[in-house]
């Protein structure tokens, strides 16, 4: 039978051993890994605005704390995988501001040489696998980096995140089977922030009234429904299935309640018309999960409110030099159009050598 | 005074005249109802049609559109919108097995009257895989039909023709073209009081005698900005043949343009490896040999995945600027 | 909350009102379509032997109660459509066995003019929607088929089978979430013969204890198990659930337990590796639904032993006449490659007319 | 005196050496374990092998495929066993994106290691669905490779090189061929110890001045029959050039043949609309436009949805008389 973890208080949750055992750096760090992803998303967004930026840019502010807090958990054979969504994922594995701003600039520095773009950052050094745009995509390859760290013998698992309009993707669906049928260490975390652009959750899913992570007893898989408001209480609840898939190689699914501040993306000019903006309003008031961080840190003395205005301040600074960076970098080159499309190829293998590779006129 | 609306704006006025003239049209895609459609396509449809006809669907493209062919078959006349053509990818097989073949393996029983519909096309630093260009993957399969109009005049007139149609029709849309305008006469400024543009015509866009430029989609608005390069510069009159539909095609608008000219590019924003030029040039060199005073050139997009950065993913798409130089060496 | 039938007695089956109304005349009804199908596949398997038969030749023994059961309350505005193991259900819905022969036999005569085999089957005049090869593929069909229905304002419905290995086709959820969603009168049949060709079910699917229609709770659907060797207990369960589609316009998942007596096509060499030939022994000397449904009308004195053999006699001689008949019907014509792929080119329409549609030499 | 293997078992050999070369290597698909495969590539390698590294997976190719992308770029170099590469269809969106594009929209950091084989290919009455060859749709994206071998000692010498090769590779069999036979030496008769072909490089079958035969996967067969024709009956000495692999591809020896003979046909059981055979045609028509005599033809299966009846379905593929026929006109 797939179990339940059933919901606490928060207190409970600070008592968790994973979060009793933080320290008053560790819990400062993850503040200021939170702050930094907001104050490099706002950063982005001015200059979106301004015109430096095209395409896609789809912003976490509101739910820094799942990346957050879910990756504090991971050590060296745990995989990170997520959707377009991914700038808050990429910091908070470590990946630098610098690159990944002039990734969304389209630069030559940035993380994916300009390639990617603000929807597909990747730092395979740091076992982060992207950034992916393909709604659902995601699924099955976050299933096959846990059945990688399986083969090879390691204790670690993968974070798969998606959002909650993905979770009606049949490439997921085959996912949950197999992560279930072949005892995966594989995590999916349906970041629940209520909507998949402008279609609000009840009007894309039917599931049962626990919710969407209720759909893992169909495949006989443990889950649970977390509140994202509060870092305790998703370290808490994630670290359950981390230690669930390390020491029983068994997957889980994940639902944490969540919202997004802003629109779908920055092109998402209805942001406000299929939310009221007194719901907007309210989640930004009552149940931001920096303001929540802040109070409890505060509340717990372990930060006053003048480090918070320093630590915001400094990412302020770091957002800004990194747009600075990014302006600054230089365009990729022409020339670098057919690199990085086989590895033969840039490689200069034999195989890559032979046969012609690329059509174009 | 000629009416001038844009690419959007006729193909939504298309939509709307079909809900109109036909009770079973529905139309089916993520946002395209309450939201108005990501690329407000469908703006105002939703409010004037309802929720029968005008319906939001979830992120299960097999689904919904599987869903669709299943209700074709019955005589619904579903009209689906991909955000992107390129999520047909997760709806591969519904469109090339259930849509194509349900008919052949029938013997003829179904009939599959299906719309689907949406942009296709890079250039938009929307990255690899929201950049697909599948026109030739879809024309492959016998059964399907393949639509890719240019213009505002074309977008309503074949969107319309595509609804009507008994048979599959993927109609791909460009992103990049919904903002231009165009001349669309207005209903009561036409004999029959509507505007249908017919499926299998090619429209010749220029008339020229010294090189056809073989084009459809985006590409035919930049061989058109080529042939006035070539004019003004060169001297070079360039025939500009828009083909509108790749299945059924025009051959003989082709094969005509062709024997005029006795040389031919073919233009478009697939990728080439197999893309739509190399059908038509292998057409035009069987059926046109004698009349070729050089090879039929192509002209694509370049043979890579799509490059994010703005700078470097407009290099490579086709320019008006590489056409001249690809025309020159044939002129 | 999804609702689950509650198992029955296989007399309080029989009482349900579904069944009590059934006429003598009905219930031997039930038993000779069941026989033909069988006398149908037997001959049809004697002359694939025989090699005039090619391509893939899925049987339905053992399973017929499924598709007979429940096609057998169906009324004008129900559908049906299934997979590739489809002659059951074709004759169920009353095709005839010469068209259902002549197609396997690739004739002109076939109920597809040979070109579709048989694993694709269609009578749309009588709500028979196929025979699909791609597995899961029909299910988003079956669900637009429901759609249509209900958008035409019928009291209807369409029964959609598939096999217990079809579940993990990312297709399959997809319709379930758009018919839970959408309220749409759809009824998915799981024939769950154990096996998806070499593989046991234990061995495809992960799900819950309560058996594959479970994975229903995760869209909110209701759901029911049903024994498949009783065409009581079928009737009465489907009953249930077309009841609810037609009154309620909401969908159901059934699983539907039965057993293949045969290998997973006539090409299935390992039909006697994966599964005991014990396990094959019982299910046919314990659980055939033919004999079981024959010692119930027995039992009720509503048929005498000699009435059985009359029947499949008849049956036989049918089945015989319809293979006559697919021998001596002429192959398709060379010709006929080109019809039946756009319906504007066969009616010859100006649309049919405008432009090159085929591309051949 | 030369060994005989059938094409299905040199295939295994290869996945056997494989197995044995790099403990990486896991061969993953529907019924390829217990069941010994459902074409019997695979048979004893279960057995040999075990549960870790040859495994039974359940219908569902998008997962297990997009699994397998994700475990390669970890490591592991899994090949994938579609029953039919029909089913591809279901898995198109992994095949097409995650396995094509993640290097590049990673700028080079990830690379995708996979094999994908299975049967390619029509003629066996299955019908329309499990009928695909879709050699062109894959080759159209930069990022794929597809390898197409048409004998014994190609099928394993290439299953082995693309096991190695460490960006996607599409390897597309045909179940009509499983059961030929061909000269593939032992190990211990070579050289370098074991057989590798290279992928990207064309092979002579068959050497000829007057016509350039060329083909891919099963229509190689076939050509070779009609070249025995054409030689016996009208004295006519046509050159087989076998592709191998499509992408990449020896661009280098089909211009070799071409230039020595002047006339070419492409013979493939695709179908036609933006087939192989359209981008080889219009490459040559580029490339060597003056050294041809006659238009590039192509022959290629009919622009049909398969039929099931035997009696038609073995019409729809190219057959030899139907090259000799063609050759006829050009020649
Ligand atoms: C297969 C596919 N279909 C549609 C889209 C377009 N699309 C991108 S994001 C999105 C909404 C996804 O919502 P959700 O999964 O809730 O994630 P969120 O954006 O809320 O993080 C849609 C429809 C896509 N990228 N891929
Ligand atoms: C997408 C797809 N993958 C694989 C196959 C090959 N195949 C045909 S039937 C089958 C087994 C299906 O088993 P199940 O769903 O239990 O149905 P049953 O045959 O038992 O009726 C497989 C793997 C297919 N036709 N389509
Ligand atoms: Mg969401
Ligand atoms: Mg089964």
């Amino acid at each position: 039978m797939a179990s339940k973890t059933p919901p606490k208080s928060t207190a409970e949750y600070a008592d968790d051993p994973i979060n009793a055992s933080l320290s008053n750096e560790e819990k400062i760090g993850l503040l200021r890994t939170m702050v930094r992803i907001r104050r490099f998303e706002q950063t982005s967004l001015k200059h979106y605005h301004a015109g430096s930026i095209g395409g896609f840019l789809h912003l976490y502010i509101g739910q820094e704390s799942v990346a957050v807090g879910s990756i504090s958990l991971l050590g060296e054979h745990d995989h990170v995988i997520t959707a377009y969504r991914d700038h808050g994922h990429a910091l908070a594995v470590g990946m630098s501001m610098d690159e990944c701003m002039a990734e969304v600039f389209g630069k030559k520095t940035g993380c994916s040489k300009g390639k990617g773009g603000s929807m597909h950052y990747f730092a395979p050094d740091k076992n982060y696998w992207g950034g992916h745009g393909i709604v659902g995509g995601q699924t099955p390859l976050g299933t096959g980096l846990a059945f990688g760290v399986k083969y090879f013998g390691q204790k670690g698992c993968c974070l798969c995140y998606l959002g909650d309009g993905a979770i009606n993707q049949g490439a997921f669906h085959e996912a949950l089977n197999l992560a279930a049928l072949w005892d995966l260490p594989v995590i999916f975390i349906i970041e629940n922030n209520g909507y998949s652009m402008g279609t609000s959750q009840l009007r894309s899913s039917a599931h049962p009234e626990e919710g969407l992570a209720a759909r893992a007893e169909g495949y006989n898989m443990d889950w649970a429904k977390i509140d994202g408001v509060s870092l305790y209480e998703i370290r808490a609840g994630v670290n359950k299935a981390v230690e669930r898939a390390h020491e029983h190689s068994r997957p889980t699914l994940l639902e944490i309640k969540t919202y997004r501040h802003k629109g779908h993306s920055v092109a998402d000019a209805n942001a406000e018309k299929y939310r009221t903006k007194e719901e907007i309003r309210e989640y930004m008031d009552e149940h931001d999960p920096i303001d929540f961080w802040t109070h409890t840190l505060i509340e717990e003395g372990v930060i006053t409110t003048d480090d918070f205005k320093q630590i915001n301040k400094e990412a302020g600074a770091e957002a800004d030099a990194a747009a600075k960076f990014a302006i600054k970098s230089p365009y990729p080159d022409e020339s670098e159009i057919f690199d990085d499309i086989y590895w033969e190829v840039d490689n200069n293998t034999e195989a890559g050598r032979t046969g012609r590779h690329f059509f174009h006129g | 005074m000629p009416r001038e609306i844009t690419y959007r704006e006729a193909l939504r006025e298309g939509l709307d005249e079909e809900l109109a003239h036909d009770d079973n049209v529905v139309i089916i895609g993520e946002e395209v109802a309450e939201y108005n459609g990501a690329y407000k396509v469908t703006e105002g449809l939703w409010n004037k049609w309802g929720d029968k006809r005008v319906i939001d669907a979830p992120i299960s493209e097999a689904g919904f559109i599987g869903m669709g062919i299943g209700a074709s078959m019955l005589g619904v006349r579903p009209v689906m919108e991909l955000m992107f053509y390129s999520f047909a990818y997760v709806a591969f097989d519904q469109m090339m097995n259930n849509a194509a073949t349900c008919r052949y393996m029938s013997g003829g029983l179904i009939n599959v009257p299906i719309v689907v519909r949406g942009p296709a096309n890079g250039g938009t630093n929307v990255g690899a895989t929201h950049s697909h260009t599948p026109e030739n993957i879809f024309a492959n399969m016998p059964g399907l039909k393949v639509v890719s109009p240019s213009d505002a005049h074309d977008v309503k007139g074949l969107i319309k023709s595509s609804i009507r149609d008994n048979d599959p029709v993927y109609f791909m849309e460009s992103t990049v073209l919904y903002g231009m305008s165009g001349e669309v006469p207005s209903n009561d400024e036409l004999d029959d009081g509507e505007l249908i543009v017919p499926i299998g015509k090619a429209k010749v866009k220029r008339e020229g005698a010294d090189i056809s430029l073989i084009a459809h989609g985006r590409a035919v608005v930049t061989s058109l900005a080529a042939a006035d390069i070539l004019a003004d510069k060169y001297n070079i009159n360039a025939e500009v043949l828009d083909l509108r539909s790749i299945r059924p095609l025009d051959e003989q608008a082709i094969m005509e343009s062709v024997r005029k000219t006795h040389r031919a590019i073919y233009v478009e924003e697939n990728k080439p490896f197999c893309g739509i030029g190399a059908q038509v040039s292998s057409m035009i060199m069987e059926q046109a040999f004698d009349d070729l005073d050089a090879p039929v050139l192509r002209i694509t997009s370049a043979d890579a995945p799509a490059f994010y950065s703005p700078a470097i993913e407009k290099l490579q798409l086709p320019a008006p600027e590489e056409i001249v130089e690809r025309a020159l060496t044939i002129c």
